[in-house]
């Protein structure tokens, strides 16, 4: 395979933003968001052609004889040598997962750059300052996002992990003026960056022992006869295997070192992805431009996470201890985010926490794959909820954008009614919640069915508190729906124009988006993406109890929201004073903000930085002064020494000289 | 009987201590010098004693003990002539009044 | 009596020609004359020191000894008398504006042979090895001080100053010849060698006093702590040229002396008795000299206090009591000649120009005279021993020398010397801050310094700057100084 | 003499300075120091190549292009100059930090004086990083230091005269330390009976510096360039030295001369002391460590500029000389890039901070805001060096952060793993964790100082970067930019010759 391809892939996004970046100034707003858009579209059709080409070319560096999805590094370069054995490369690594991920973010992108280009502009046309830059940004998200996909080892993910925060950074504060996305993107960047230390020790940890940093040693066996091209192998290769396993396993602090770095790794997951308790910044991330909300924040970056464990899932199956701690920490965030959910007012948090709670089901179901249950179902309906999760949470996210430009408000109590003034947006918002519900036959049904039996398969438990997440998923999504375009008829003020429907821009990347949302559920996903590349039969491991039941619940929770919320009654206002703290606690999203503020500001800030500057100026430099200080006094007070008296000095002298000799007869006696 | 050195060593080392407790308490600058004086001479009765009494064969303790009393002599001179300046200045020849320079 | 040996004295016999031709001068020549007895006396003593220099660089001199041993010479000691030499050249040089000054034209004769007679004093003393000489030597070199001291007969501080320092060079001469006269009943001889042969390594309750007396007596002239009080009172009241000849040359005269009485009269105490006195005055010297000087506002008793404090240093020079020392100590005095004068220069240039001697007045002085605020930058950087200057130099290899088979103890005794270059450095900068840093007006108008004094600054500008970098001077001390007779007293 | 190329980089500033005497106004001025700067940068690039060749041709010397005059031969003391990899590292970095701060005092008052204690203070810089004599290399030392005294005191602001005075008086500590050190070490540099030398690859062949002279004349060694490394408790020169430095003045001393500090740490103290290095290396383990949570820590609530910029220095200059430490190969040639990043990264920080307080005025972060509606060109610098900073791949904090480390990891779980004690391991993740806590404070002050709403208004009248500021925060941030995103060049030219300095260290122990 040639690599002219894949170079391009990372290459066009880069010199987009370098380009942008440096020249956007000079050239027109309209001129500089065609370029990116356009790169990005070339970017699209040739990542499209990559996944294709390894999906369906049957070369047999993609696939083998058995069927089986093989991996193949289609270029590898040393970027920084630490050691003979330890190297950091930037490489292209082609895989199923990869392949998908290459397809979901170039789509998302693409979209989004086409759908900015109506957005970024008020409703007179003129364009928001900054356009160019915003163009550049959104290249750099994408360059870091592709790079982080196809990373063949785990330093490079890490590298362009950090790369995606930055550019979250920039896109989340990209209205620089605003106090509140200046705070949010430093949020953001920090619990990430906390989370990231995580990530990096464990790669330490990690490295330390195995001695590598590339997956294909660490996951995969190399095949016989063919450069480049591993497979993955869900008994983990011996020289790893050797490591870690036996009864001379490292140990520390009574769990194995295996636990220690794959939980610490799992922790850098958790600050991208946004799990409890390290979900905080995403909600606050909403500060950012919707199309940066839905690209990074909805669609790509923050699966990250669950695109790293199952990047490592096999290492993870060698440890039962931390994919237990994955389903714990998931199951927790789904549910927790799912009520703040149906509590919130402002329509980016609400999609925000539906973006949480979402993909803890993808981390769930990360959790529960194992080789006995349905050989593995979790992994491969993980995968498949992120992808159709990408595709219609980008929909809602743009929907909801659209909505914001037509109204000026990210508040759903400006907005009440309006379905007749936008009715593409409506019937695509509409088809999001269907999808996000798990209404058949649309993909959110297909996708979060299986995660559904994956879970029922592995523990009654989880079955039954996942189930729960969907059909309070299903019940907050049509509440959010409800009272945007239901409610109450919409009130057009004086002097204001009417809201209506977006320019093409927008509304393209709606329509496509809401169409994909629509047939996604039936790609053949198990055939293209399974842990092991092997086919995977999806319709052999379809349980029609589990969807039965799950489409019975979304159905109930629809028909309680459309109840509640279709018009305005003072139902959900009964509801609310009969839970009050219940509401309280939702709406204030459990208070962990508050909890943050007070271990940040009161504790790290007043108790450590204060004191320690503190400590710095009065004691360690006061220590210094004192020398000088203490030199000076020394110098005052032997001052009486030179009287002026020449008899003093006389008898000074004689008595140094006699003391000279007196002393040193005493020392030698 | 022979009258043994110690005898007097002794008295020049009080008159080497009188010379001294003049020196550091007298304060008008003639009575000094005179206090000086005391103990230069006590340094020539040494040298003149340890000469006689111990190195009785040669003569280097004398020689040395002449060229003193005449480096004694010169001093004198000088530090007279640098007290009457003194007094032409100030007119007083009282050595703890000259302290305008300290510290 | 074999004539000859006077030629072994041929550096004293020049300086005394020198100064005869200097007292014919003053006393025979007509008034309008007079005037040239400045220049005439700087170019008869720049003649004698380039023939010094030549005589000692091209003549290898060997270990010569005349007058029953009385006298020594070899070819250190004719080369730190030729340092000298050079230090005296450059003091006349910087005193001729001032010689020539109203005030001092009746007696500007008496100024220079008083201080050519001085300068014979040190010469006997370096060269003496029978006390006699080296007490006629010390007295030569001191008394005549006393009347230079006082030679500013308006002012009062002149006085004063001449009033402390000859009740106290008076006393500490008693001290030192009671010393010498224990030294002489316990040895016998006051010749050199003799009394070290007589002592040999037996200290006796006598011979410590009598060694403590002997360095207090020399600690006076070098301004030992404690022996040192006299020195910043007399600095100041003193002449500018008087304070600067009595910093430099009388300092490094009697620090070579006193290498040469401590190696030859009591070399073999080193260990025992005279290591331990030493460094203790080492310590108190340095430190006592740093802490006093951090205070001062007068340019000269600012001075008197930082040369207490390279006293200190120029002892270890002799505590190192090996080769390497001597050749340190001997670069050391030659370093600390330029770079005091450097400094004296420019505060003799200033004062002659508008009497201001604080260093309050020199606040802003680079605005209104730069090359002056430059040059006293540069004796400053040198004295605290910054590179690339000589000072640098002088004091790396000052305390190599005294580290060299070092123990412990003299580790700790240089690590306490090093911390006070920082406080030394600290109140040199004080100079260069008032100089570069203050944003006052400056007191002190711009002014064109004379000729001579100018003359004066480049030379110690040429030494400072010059004289670490070339190594041959260095050099050609150190081989010396493995030939001296200092070689067989040490004990390495 | 002169047919040795390391020779002119110290005769190129001479000339420089004789030249800078004889100019009549600004221009000349600026000339000079433009050509002579450009002179370096040509000259080190040259040798960069050239080193190169010759390491590819199979030259496997320790030092190349040595050369040795004697100069003061009683004591053996030479002239002797030689480079490694690490060395030309570092000359690269001073000749751009040079040049980048002749353009960052384009319009200093003064500027004779100025360019002529800058340039003096480079060929201290210069000449130290060709020595490898060490009385040569501590006369160079000196001579960097001094000149801060007046530039911080003439051109300097706030505080002057305190910081100057605490800077020169504090570097100078160090250096009397150092000063006895090295005499000591020279004084056991050959075997019993052999010629004592001051010559660094020749002690380190000898070897022969006893044991117990090792534990005593290390940390001597240590401190002495640990004070110039800002080693905690020795650090407080910096914040106050740099607050008040003018920007140049600031950008060199961060830049060059604080690596200085871990040079010699590396060259003197460890190269020539591996016993002692290794058995006492705990002591300073902790105090770096400290240095690096430290200044972190104290960064977060300053809202000087400087102030902030001068603590991050600690903790980087703490990391350098942490990694060193770690005696181990990989985290030493993460301190080499440690040195690199961090000079170029912080003198960018002080050039910026030097032009936005030229326009200001002020330096509080709570009396600005906004900067970025009003300068954008400075703003995005900013933000670049602060990504630096806190270490964003693609840039070079994010390389020589990550080698170190990768390598204190190691060498911590080597000694935890042998039973030696977790102090590594412990201070390794203690280390890490300052990437929070950088991050902290960067963004603060750039969501502060940069974003925000305009604080003042009579900000809005300044103006952006003109040309020669936009000249020398370009030149820096390309070179950022280039270590970050090629790191590997600059790896393989340390490791090509790290490696047998390196064996020799940790074959002792």
């Amino acid at each position: 395979m040639s690599i002219t391809i894949p170079i391009l892939i990372l290459a066009i996004p880069l010199f987009m933003f370098i380009f942008l970046g440096l020249c956007g100034k000079k050239m027109s707003h309209l001129l500089a968001g065609t370029l990116g858009t356009l790169g990005m579209g070339t970017v699209l059709v040739l990542a499209y052609s990559t996944a294709f080409n390894y999906f369906f070319s049957g070369d047999p560096l993609f696939i083998n004889e058995a069927g089986e999805r093989l991996q193949y590094i289609v270029f590898n370069q040393t970027w920084l040598q630490f050691t003979e054995n330890l190297t950091i490369s930037l490489g292209f690594f082609l895989d199923p997962i990869s392949a998908m991920m290459l397809v979901v973010i170039t789509t998302i992108s693409f979209m989004v750059h086409l759908y900015s280009l109506g957005y970024m502009r008020d409703h007179h046309g003129v364009f928001e300052k900054g356009f160019q830059r915003f163009y550049a940004f959104l290249s750099l998200f994408s360059f870091s996002m592709l790079g982080l996909v196809v990373a063949t080892n785990i330093f490079q993910m890490y590298i362009f992990w950090e790369l995606v925060g930055a550019s979250s950074y920039l896109l989340i504060g990209f209205y620089y003026t605003k106090p509140s996305a200046v705070s949010a993107s430093k949020k953001a960047f920090i619990v990430t960056r906390f989370a990231d230390l995580g990530f990096l020790i464990g790669i330490l940890v990690l490295s330390y022992y195995t001695g590598t940093f590339n997956f294909t040693d660490l996951t995969s066996a190399p095949v016989a006869g063919l450069e480049n091209v591993y497979q993955v192998s869900l008994s983990t290769p011996e020289s790893v295997l050797s490591i870690f396993q036996g009864s001379a396993a490292p140990m520390f602090m009574g769990a194995s070192v295996l636990t220690w770095a794959l939980v610490l790794i799992f922790m850098g997951g958790m600050g991208k992805s946004a799990m409890m308790p390290l979900h905080i910044w995403l909600p606050d991330a909403m500060e950012g431009p919707t199309p940066v909300s839905a690209l990074i924040h909805a669609a790509t970056m923050v699966v990250a996470g669950v695109y790293l464990v199952a990047r490592l899932f096999p290492l993870y199956l060698m440890e039962n201890s931390a994919l237990v701690i994955i389903t714990v920490v998931g199951a927790l965030t789904a549910f927790y985010a799912a009520m703040v959910a149906c509590a919130q007012i402002d329509i980016k948090r609400v999609l925000a926490f539906s973006t949480i709670s979402q993909i803890a089901f993808m981390m769930v179901s990360l959790g529960v794959a194992r080789p006995e249950y349905h050989e593995g179902l979790g992994y491969m309906a993980s995968m498949f909820h992120l992808f159709t999760h990408a595709m219609f949470k980008a929909l809602l996210f743009l929907g909801a954008g659209a909505l914001i430009h037509a109204i000026g408000s990210n508040d759903y109590t400006a907005m009440h009614g309006l379905r007749k003034y936008m009715p593409i947006t409506h019937w695509t918002f509409l088809i999001g919640c269907l999808a996000i519900a798990g209404i058949i036959p649309f993909s959110g049904f297909f996708s979060k069915d299986e995660i559904l039996s994956a879970c029922g398969n592995y523990s009654t438990l989880v079955y039954i508190w996942m189930s729960l997440v969907a059909f309070l998923t299903a019940f907050y999504m049509f509440r959010l729906y409800y009272l945007i375009f239901w409610w109450k008829e919409h009130k057009v003020h004086e002097g204001h124009h009417a809201p209506h429907d977006q320019p093409w821009t927008m509304s393209l990347p709606l329509i496509i988006l809401a169409a994909v949302s629509v047939v996604a559920g039936f790609i053949p996903f198990g055939k293209l993406v399974s842990w092991n590349g092997e086919p995977y039969d999806f319709m052999a491991h379809f349980d029609w109890g589990v969807a039965s039941i799950s489409l019975i619940l979304a159905v109930v929770a629809i028909a309680l929201a459309t109840v509640m919320y279709r018009k305005e009654n003072p139902l959900p206002d009964k509801m609310q004073a009969a839970l009050p703290a219940l509401w309280k606690w939702c709406h204030h999203r459990f208070y962990w903000d508050e909890l943050y503020m007070f271990i940040t500001h009161k504790i790290i800030f007043n108790c450590i930085c204060r004191p320690l500057a503190w400590f710095d100026r009065h004691i360690i430099d006061g220590t210094m002064d004192s020398f000088a200080i203490l030199t000076n006094k020394a110098s005052e007070a032997i001052r009486p020494l030179q009287s002026g008296q020449v008899q003093m000095y006389v008898w000074i002298y004689a008595i140094g000289a006699i003391l000279l000799g007196g002393i040193t007869i005493l020392c030698l006696i | 009987m022979e009258i043994s050195a110690i005898y007097f060593l002794v008295p020049s080392l009080i008159m080497f201590c009188c010379g001294l407790y003049g020196f550091i308490t007298r304060r008008n600058m003639i009575a000094m010098l005179i206090s000086l004086e005391l103990m230069l001479n006590s340094v020539d009765m040494n040298f003149v004693i340890f000469n006689r009494f111990l190195f009785p064969g040669q003569m280097e303790g004398m020689m040395f003990t002449l060229f003193a009393i005449a480096i004694a002599a010169a001093e004198t001179a000088l530090a007279i002539a640098i007290i009457i300046n003194v007094f032409r200045s100030v007119n007083h020849v009282d050595v703890r009044e000259l302290n305008e320079m300290k510290f | 009596m074999d004539y000859s040996q006077f030629l072994i004295m041929k550096q004293e016999i020049a300086l005394l020609v020198v100064f005869l031709l200097v007292f014919l001068y003053d006393t025979f020549m007509p008034r309008s004359a007079q005037k040239g007895l400045p220049v005439c006396t700087s170019v008869l003593m720049l003649l004698l020191t380039v023939a010094g220099c030549l005589d000692c660089c091209l003549c290898s001199t060997d270990n010569q000894v005349a007058f029953g041993g009385m006298y020594e010479t070899s070819a250190i000691i004719s080369a730190i008398k030729n340092i000298l030499n050079i230090g005296v050249v450059i003091v006349l040089i910087q005193s001729i504006k001032w010689a020539n000054g109203e005030f001092m034209i009746m007696r500007r004769g008496e100024f220079y042979e008083l201080l050519l007679v001085t300068l014979f004093g040190m010469y006997l003393m370096i060269s003496a090895r029978h006390f006699l000489v080296f007490v006629i030597g010390l007295e030569c070199a001191s008394l005549p001080l006393a009347a230079m001291v006082a030679f500013d007969k308006n002012r009062y501080e002149s006085h004063e100053a001449a009033v402390k320092y000859i009740l106290t060079a008076v006393f500490s001469s008693a001290i030192f010849m009671m010393g010498l006269s224990f030294v002489y009943g316990v040895a016998g001889s006051l010749y050199f060698a003799n009394i070290y042969t007589a002592i040999y390594a037996s200290p006796s309750v006598m011979l410590v006093m009598a060694v403590a007396f002997v360095i207090a007596g020399i600690g006076f002239k070098l301004s030992l702590v404690p022996f040192h009080l006299w020195t910043a009172d007399v600095y100041q009241g003193a002449p500018t040229s008087v304070t600067s000849y009595l910093s430099v040359i009388s300092k490094g005269a009697t620090a070579f002396a006193f290498l040469v009485v401590m190696a030859q009269v009591f070399g073999s105490l080193y260990t025992i008795v005279w290591e331990w006195m030493l460094y203790a005055l080492i310590i108190l010297t340095i430190t006592i000299g740093n802490l006093f000087a951090i205070r001062q506002r007068n340019m000269k008793r600012f001075l008197a206090f930082s040369s207490i404090s390279q006293a200190g240093y120029i002892m270890l020079g002799i505590i190192a009591y090996n080769t390497l020392g001597v050749a340190a100590m001997m670069f050391y005095i030659l370093v600390y000649i330029f770079s005091n004068l450097g400094a004296f220069g420019v505060i003799g240039a200033i004062e002659n120009a508008c009497g201001k001697v604080s260093m309050d007045d020199y606040r802003g002085l680079y605005k209104t005279n730069p090359r002056l605020a430059f040059t006293m930058m540069l004796a400053m950087f040198s004295l605290a021993g910054i590179p690339p200057f000589a000072g640098f130099f002088s004091k790396f290899f000052i305390f190599t020398g005294a580290l060299e088979g070092g123990s412990v103890a003299i580790y700790v005794l240089v690590l306490i010397a090093l911390i006070n270059t920082i406080v030394s450095l600290y109140y040199y900068l004080l100079v260069v801050k008032a100089m570069f840093i203050s944003e006052e007006e400056c007191v002190i108008l711009p002014f064109k310094s004379a000729c001579s004094e100018r003359l004066g600054m480049w030379i110690a500008l040429f030494g400072i700057i010059f004289l670490g970098l070339l190594s041959p001077v260095y050099s050609t001390l150190i081989d010396m100084a493995s030939v001296s007779q200092f070689g067989m007293y040490f004990l390495n | 003499m002169f047919e040795n190329i390391l020779i002119y980089f110290v005769v190129i500033p001479l000339v420089m300075l004789g030249l800078l005497a004889l100019c009549r106004d600004i221009k000349q001025i600026r000339a000079v120091a433009v050509v002579g700067s450009l002179g370096l940068i040509a000259l080190s690039v040259y040798l960069l190549v050239d080193y190169l060749g010759l390491r590819a041709a199979g030259n496997e010397a320790p030092m190349l292009y040595t050369g040795s005059w004697v100069w003061f031969e009683p004591l053996n003391i030479h002239l002797a100059v030689g480079v490694d990899g690490i060395s030309i590292a570092m000359l690269l970095l001073s000749s751009i930090i040079v040049f980048a701060g002749s353009f960052a005092s384009w319009e200093i008052k003064q500027p004779k004086e100025f360019f002529l204690w800058l340039i003096l203070l480079s060929t201290g810089v210069f000449g130290f990083f060709i020595s490898i004599d060490m009385f040569t290399m501590f006369m160079f030392y000196e001579v960097a230091l001094i000149p801060m005294y007046l530039l911080i005191g003439v051109w300097g602001s706030g505080r002057k005269n305190y910081s100057a005075m605490k800077l020169t008086l504090m570097l100078m500590g160090g250096s009397a330390f150092l000063m006895l050190g090295l005499i000591g070490i020279y004084y056991h540099s050959a075997p019993e009976g052999g010629q004592l030398t001051w010559n660094l690859l020749e002690i380190v062949d000898n070897a022969s510096i006893p044991h117990g002279w090792q534990s005593f004349l290390f940390p001597m060694t240590f401190v002495g360039f640990g004070v110039l490394g800002a080693m905690f408790p020795f650090h407080t020169w910096s914040p106050d030295g740099h607050a008040s430095a003018p920007t140049a003045v600031s950008m060199l001393h961060a830049g060059v001369l604080m690596k200085l500090g871990g040079y010699g740490c590396f060259r003197v103290a460890i190269y020539t002391m591996p016993q002692a290095a290794h058995e006492l290396s705990w002591i300073f383990l902790i105090l770096t460590g400290i240095s690096v949570v430290y200044g972190a820590f104290c960064a977060c609530v300053k809202t000087d500029l400087k102030y902030i910029n001068a603590y991050s220095s600690v903790s980087h200059c703490g990391l350098v000389l942490f990694a060193i430490l770690m005696l181990n190969e990989t985290a030493m040639t993460g301190a080499i890039m440690q040195m690199l990043s961090h000079g170029l990264m912080t003198a960018l920080f002080f050039a910026l901070i030097g032009m936005i307080y030229g326009r200001t005025h002020t330096r509080e972060i709570t009396e600005m805001g906004g900067m970025m509606q009003i300068m954008p060109y400075l703003s995005v610098c900013y933000v670049i060096a602060g990504m630096a900073s806190l270490g964003l791949p693609g840039l070079s904090g994010f390389v020589a952060e990550m080698t170190i480390f990768v390598g204190s990891f190691k060498a911590g779980m080597a000694d935890y793993l042998a039973g030696a004690g977790s102090l590594r391991l412990v201070f390794t993740l203690i280390a890490c964790c300052s990437i929070v806590i950088t991050a902290v404070y960067i963004l603060r002050v750039v969501g502060k100082l940069l974003f925000g709403p305009v604080h003042d208004d009579h900000h809005r009248q300044l103006t952006d970067a003109s040309w020669w500021e936009r000249l020398s925060t370009v030149t820096l941030i390309v070179c950022v930019a280039g270590i970050g995103c090629f790191p590997n060049f600059f790896n393989t030219l340390i490791n090509f010759t790290f490696k047998p300095a390196i064996f020799s260290v940790l074959g002792m122990n």
